[in-house]
């Protein structure tokens, strides 16, 4: 295994790039700025050339499993084919090299796009705003909280309190807490859905926000929406919809009609952006009609060309109380142009066609492994399903954490684990509606062998793979995060 | 529908294993008065084929590299993005895997990451760099909840005027509901007022914010200004421009405790302003308030060196509402295209990149300034930016007139800053030839240029 | 030298390893007389940056599908090609690879030439396929000399007028210096004169070569002309069109014993005719005469089922001089193409694509046709192109007048066939919208388009 | 190892692919084609989806070396580094979607690029006249005896013999054949050169042409050339270059220099075009002025813009006794693209660097390898060598193939073995100019290892691969060439 750094390749005298020669006159660097604003040495970067690089890379890429080369069960991330289409089109000059800043009757292609998205997001939440502007699915968390607080100060009211179930993803209270409220856990029930004793019980005028995942984290439809909703209301309270698995209700149900006010998309999740590894994504957001006044700008509006009375024209607009902005410039228009070639490319039989099969996926995959493997809340389930190996922990000493690695010696990557905290020895399956029948048979065939397995094989997985399992322990312990 | 593989035999074989009778039973946990009765009001599918004209249209109404000259800046650069770096980020398993929870079948990713973050603490001159963040704005904001919370100061944080007012308009809605008050300090001469500065950081201040070349292009007095964060207490948070360190020195150099900058010019398009990537690094000392996804060396279970994600206990899966943050993804993919950039153009080539931005900018701000209609607005030496002033005031009709011959001529300033309604900012990086220049110089002359854009492009000049 | 990696130190250390003073010793080999006194006369050195910008200016100067609309066919073809295509033959593995000599690290290759072979071989209906040659034309050259080696008639070959006139002209080439005769039989109304044909059929004709649909686009008696050939103990050759076999009897099906086509309408944009993809499939009875590489199944010494390069007996490493051909490459990475492209649109796609373009391209005929200036030229059914004739007799300016307004209205045909000097042959493909054969139409007889190609393309359609 | 093929995924009723709806009016297609032309049923292709499709050959792809990922020491294949910039210039839509039968003022760029490009090759070749149009090298070969065939036809001239060394690629004798020419082989001596006595006895009034690779194909350059030529045009005959070897005279001497006549170029060898798993190259070819005329057309030409003198104007010609055509269409022009770019990349003093460095790498790599394994005809090298495992053979019973396969085990892919056939037990090693020092030394360093190793163990060589060797005869015996 070889394992050099691109810094192990440097040999002073390599290069990668030859830049051109100045085709101004030049004038010496030190008479255009002072000197003690200079470096006194080179940047430290590596010096190798184009063919070092370029092989360094095509080999360490080949280290990743991904979704191009194998299934990607990663519960709770959605990990459906990214159309080539969308990669294509995101690499077009006419997107790809617009400046933020253009005036906008250059970039009347790049906003009727946006606005396009705009239309579609709100008709498919059922909310009546929305704004493309956050980076992410925590970022738009963010940001509706911040609507949220700006709305309730419009107000002259100091709403502290927002809600979070336990089996919420961690963001959600991490999200409130950045917003300045008070982040309080309701207990979620047997069945994964919200206690609603206890959500009464911590239900009072101070509530700002009831976050609410749904399809919850364990994959079921929350029956009480429409009471929980109704009770925050009564309150003042407003709802707000974690949009990350939208995947499963697309043209079924739309957050709008279950009585939220507010929701975030995950367009790399649920309309097949690229996960890049980590990122990027986006985040835009969708709210009720009396927040959108509180948007971050500017968001796209449609009207007549100034010049040409009759002609649509599109433009930039900052809503009159906005909270202001949550980064610079508009929001991550590549990622969303991928996820608005993704819903053309469906129209609204398509989006249905998704979520149903998205669910029968999950369904089938569950009924194929929760005699061998049980699924605590799950006869039925949405798109997803959250097993749990806690009896064969007790019974054998094999944890989610053995079957995960062990997993990925068949060449499937590992499901989410120990997510939520809720379920003991969590292991959360998402297929997505991308999966064949004859992979979901296969990937359950492999679980059922993996049960079987002796408990030292699994201990000591994955076994056929780059590496074996790293001492996280004591990576956290002494952190070394940069090469000398 | 090309993306699904369920034929409705497969359909009927799955169901009958589940044990329903149709899809529609899956969804029967929904309640039926919150379904919805009707498709939903969006345009019908579209082939392959029909999308890409669609799109094809879209991008044609939009003025782009590939038939206009950019002047714009302002935080979004058009610097050359090698074929190199298109390659290696459009690798299938790169741009197609996720955050690298499972080390063992990841270390592509992870490795990568490493290097990343190896490059950004040596560029900057800082001890620790995340595996990224959103963008430059949200990098200084989140830079700013960090100090915060460090210095236990929540009372003032210290922004110069000359910062990227948009970077200074998330700072502020960041903090908003937080109690902290956002001071702004002024920079009438193209450089923070180091005097009013010092009267405004005091003993509740947890940090002051500078960037430097700043919004306008001007140079700061950056190691004063660090000095007079560090007498109070505070933390100097530092916006930097990553292409000026070919030629500048170092953040973690002159003084900052924390290194923000948006890391667009390495090696990713403009898209419009997103998706970019966030930079943030920061003293050792800092570290376990650092925000986003950090990897680090460790060995696996057979004794070899691996790379896995660390430091998690700080992150939002395990501490929720305690964490440093609520970033729970990176911007990987640009962190992999900024690491193929900087691998390729190496520390000679980063200076060329630099001085030529330089000297063309220098170039082009004296011939705008040595005609009778622009005028230089600030005397501080500059990078790659600089501010001009139409004596005639029209600076909106000139950029829309110029952008006819194809020529994004620069940044009208007056929304920003009302005294500079007659100004705007002109950007020049290492992709400007001299016939863009002389042509741009004309077009804002005459409001015509001898040859257009298109045809400066077809003569490959 | 951004891809040369010896530095000056790593050179005197290898010098010194081989013993050499300098790199000039190394060759010495060389007589200096022989040797070139001075650095070669070619432009000085550029930079990437400077190659980009030179190459999008060259490229900006032609016409092409970004800001054109074309009509061109006659062997090379305007179809779609989907992004999942590009996808796959972009993957370094693939394009930076060669011929799979080391089967035990090429199976990826060597599989995806299987899978083609046999894709080809079911299109066509024939028994056995290379994994390509190229291009159309001479695939159908080396067709030929295969039927005058298998035939041992080395007297004529029989070709029809209808044939594309360069795939004529490259058999005429191949075969000008070994004493066979090609002739040549009219097609006056379209379609080969069989009355003509039966006459120079004779016992010393090794093949009959016939392109089905035609270079006019008309679709021939292909069955009858197999049976004059087969009748006068000659092979059969046939010039397909793949996408035609959406909707066509295979060449197998209708008597040909030979097959070839140009497969670049399979994945492959039209790169100025080049490179593309020869396509050859045959009758088994005619395998060990078949050029080109060809892959087999094996198992491997675990038993494991793999694939190999085959039949190598055949070629021209081991033969030489008595090989049956010189081509020692194909065209892999196109043929990888075509089997992504056939595998894309499966049998329903391949049918959608060949009916779209017969209903498109009969729509255009027809409102050409109901003009006053425009008669279409033949009567026999077309495929996807068709013939027409300009009665005022300039289509030489026709043509070029459209295409100052975007459109590529189609192919004089004068220079091929001088009685057709006021014909242009018409292509219209699954891509042309409505809106396009509308306005081709308002172009020709007006010499102006209400909407250019450019407008067009911008609006979408 | 999963090894479905494409069919093997296929399901009925899946696509891959959705066209448009007709947007004209649609008539029956029998109303349009006679029956007797249509197919009876639809075409026998599989039916996958995108995402099938992606992962299937996304995962085949893994199972390839190439030159991106793996040094590729390919004697006489030149596979050196493709860079990225030139597949960038050849998928832009103004090269990539240009018809070949576009009016010429509708692609002056195509035209200057090839014009450019014909200039440059004759220039290095030191050859008078350039045709762009052979699509490989040994097409270019063809053509060039085509070329001379019609030269002496020409004249009245029915000359017959074309004379090639026994060491030549086999294309040469083949290509021979296939113009109409009877080959006669010449041999070579134990320094790797052609044998002059030899040489002379096949020398006669009947030669037509001598076809030479030079530097040949042992990397000695021919310390005869000069009499050869001289002599060969004493007779009235014509040299052939095959230009194969070019990488290693770049800039150092020209064809046209040393007596040839002709010459093809592989522009995917010499000039970088990737070599796509076997094709696609080019064959362009230069030749002296006197055959000018006979080259295939078109040739492109600099004039005059008809509409605006004093600008410069391409235009498309076709020489006055034109050999015809050899394909369809003007030429490769995509891989000629690239081969444009790698030049204008390099300019004069890079392209002799490209050969200094070549020639550098191959010495080094001699000097590293030749004790333990020795090279008949090297105690200096061109730009490649061909060492020979026959006296390990004879010891020790390892093969040329042993050590070529084991290599595979160390993640190199394998010289060139077996070829020239003078050489017992050849292997022909190449390493271009864009590898490393350090990948030659680990390089040697693993052969030195190999040779040391038990012999059995290389016999069973490769043992870490995907597959092991395949049985060839079996796949030769019953050739197996396509799935039922």
């Amino acid at each position: 295994r070889d394992t050099k750094l691109i810094f192990d390749l440097s040999r002073p005298g390599c290069r990668g790039a030859v830049l051109p020669e100045c085709d101004v006159p030049a004038a010496d660097v030190t008479s255009l700025l002072p000197a003690s604003a200079l470096a006194e040495s080179s940047p430290e970067l590596p010096e190798v050339t184009e063919p070092q690089v370029i092989r360094h890379f095509m080999n360490l890429s080949q280290l990743n499993m991904s979704v191009d080369t194998h299934f990607y069960p990663l519960g709770s991330c959605t990990m459906k084919y990214n159309p080539k289409r969308n990669e294509r089109a995101a690499a077009m000059p006419g997107f790809a090299e617009v400046h933020p800043y253009q005036p906008d009757e250059t970039k009347q292609g790049m906003l009727e796009m946006l606005f396009g998205m705009q239309e579609m997001l709100k008709e498919i939440s059922g909310l009546e705003a929305c704004s493309l502007q956050p980076a992410a699915g925590a970022h738009g968390e963010l940001t509706a909280l911040l609507v949220a607080a700006a709305y309730f100060n419009d107000f002259g009211e100091n709403r502290k309190k927002v809600l979070v179930p336990d089996n919420a993803h961690g963001t959600n209270p991490a999200s409130a807490a950045m917003a300045g409220f008070e982040s309080v856990t309701v207990k979620t029930n047997i069945d994964g859905g919200v206690d609603m004793e206890d959500f009464h019980s911590k239900l009072d005028d101070d509530i700002a926000v009831f976050m609410i995942t749904n399809p919850n984290t364990v994959g079921i439809f929350e029956s009480h929406m429409r009471e929980l909703a109704d009770a925050v209301h009564a309150r003042g309270g407003l709802i707000y919809l974690d949009g990350a698995n939208m995947n499963a209700i697309l043209g079924v149900t739309r957050p709008g009609d279950f009585g939220a006010d507010m929701q975030h998309y995950n367009p790399h999740k649920t309309f097949s952006g690229p996960h890049g590894g980590g990122g990027p994504g986006a985040g835009p957001i969708c709210v009720v009609e009396k927040l959108a006044t509180y948007l971050p700008g500017p968001v796209v509006e449609q009207g007549e060309c100034p010049d040409n009375a009759g002609q649509t024209y599109y433009s930039l607009e900052t809503p009159a109380k906005s909270i202001g902005k949550m980064r610079a410039f508009f929001g991550n228009t590549g990622v969303l142009l991928r996820a608005y070639c993704y819903i053309r490319t469906h129209g609204p039989d398509g989006l249905r066609a998704v979520s149903d099969n998205a669910v029968l996926n999950a369904n089938y995959l569950l009924s194929l492994v929760k005699d061998f493997l049980p699924v605590p809340q799950g006869g039925r389930c949405m798109h997803e399903f959250v097993a749990s190996a806690s009896k064969l922990k007790a019974e054998r000493g094999i944890s989610a954490m053995d079957i995960a690695k062990r997993l990925l010696d068949f060449g499937f990557h590992a499901p989410t684990v120990y997510f939520p905290l809720t379920v003991k020895e969590a292991i959360m399956i998402e297929p997505t509606e991308t999966e064949s029948k004859e992979t979901l048979d296969a990937f359950a065939e492999t679980l059922r062998t993996i049960v079987g397995e002796d408990a030292d094989l699994l201990h000591e997985a994955p076994h056929s793979t780059d590496i074996s399992r790293p001492n996280e322990v004591a990576a956290a312990r002494n952190p070394c995060l940069s090469c000398m | 529908m090309p993306y699904l593989y369920n034929t409705s035999d497969d359909q009927a074989a799955m169901l009958a294993a589940i044990g329903a009778q149709s899809i529609e039973e899956l969804f029967q946990s929904i309640p039926s008065e919150l379904r919805l009765d009707r498709p939903l009001n969006i345009p019908p599918a579209m082939g392959e084929l029909e999308l890409e004209q669609h799109i094809r249209g879209l991008a044609a109404k939009n003025l782009n590299g590939s038939n206009a000259v950019t002047f714009l800046g302002g935080g979004s650069y058009d610097h050359f993005v090698p074929a190199a770096v298109d390659a290696v980020a459009s690798r299938s398993e790169f741009y197609t895997s996720y955050t690298p929870y499972q080390a063992e079948v990841s270390q592509g990713n992870l490795q990568a990451m490493f290097e990343y973050q190896s490059l950004i603490t040596r560029l900057t001159g800082l001890d620790v760099s995340n595996c990224s963040l959103y963008d430059g704005g949200s990098s200084a904001a989140e830079a700013v909840l960090m100090a915060a919370d460090i210095t236990r100061r929540k009372g003032r944080v210290v922004v110069a005027a000359s910062v990227h007012p948009e970077y200074r308009q998330t700072i502020s809605t960041y903090v908003a509901n937080l109690g902290i008050e956002v001071v702004t300090v002024g920079a009438e001469n193209g450089t923070v007022d180091i005097a009013e500065l010092t009267s405004v950081v005091n003993d509740e201040t947890s940090c002051v914010v500078l960037q430097h070349p700043n919004f306008f292009g001007c140079l700061e007095d950056a190691e004063t200004v660090a000095q007079v964060a560090h007498d109070a207490g505070a933390l100097m948070i530092g916006v930097f421009d990553p292409i000026s360190l070919g030629l500048l020195k170092r953040p973690g150099d002159w003084g900052a405790d924390i290194a923000v900058a948006e890391g667009q010019s390495l090696g990713t398009p403009m898209s419009y302003g997103g998706p970019v990537l966030g930079i943030l690094a920061c003293k050792e000392k800092l570290i376990r308030r650092l925000p986003g996804r950090v990897v680090g060396t460790t060995t696996d279970r057979r004794g070899n060196p691996c790379y896995t994600l660390t430091m998690q206990t700080r992150e939002q899966h395990i501490r929720r509402e305690k964490s440093t943050s609520n970033v729970c993804s990176n911007q990987a993919l640009f962190a992999l295209r900024a690491t193929v950039y900087l691998s390729l153009v190496g520390p000679e080539g980063l200076k060329s990149v630099a001085n030529l931005c330089l000297q063309k900018s220098r170039y082009l701000a004296d011939k705008l300034d040595s005609t009778s209609r622009f005028e230089l607005v600030f005397n501080s030496p500059t990078f790659k930016e600089f501010v001009v002033r139409d004596k005639e005031n029209a600076v909106e009709d000139l950029v829309a007139d110029a952008a006819k011959e194809g020529y994004l001529a620069g940044i009208p300033l007056g929304g920003w800053y009302p005294n500079l309604a007659d100004c705007m900012l002109v950007c020049v990086t290492e992709k400007r030839t001299r016939a863009q220049l002389d042509a741009l110089v004309e077009v804002l002359q005459t409001g015509a240029a001898k040859a257009s854009a298109d045809e400066l492009i077809q003569a490959g000049i």
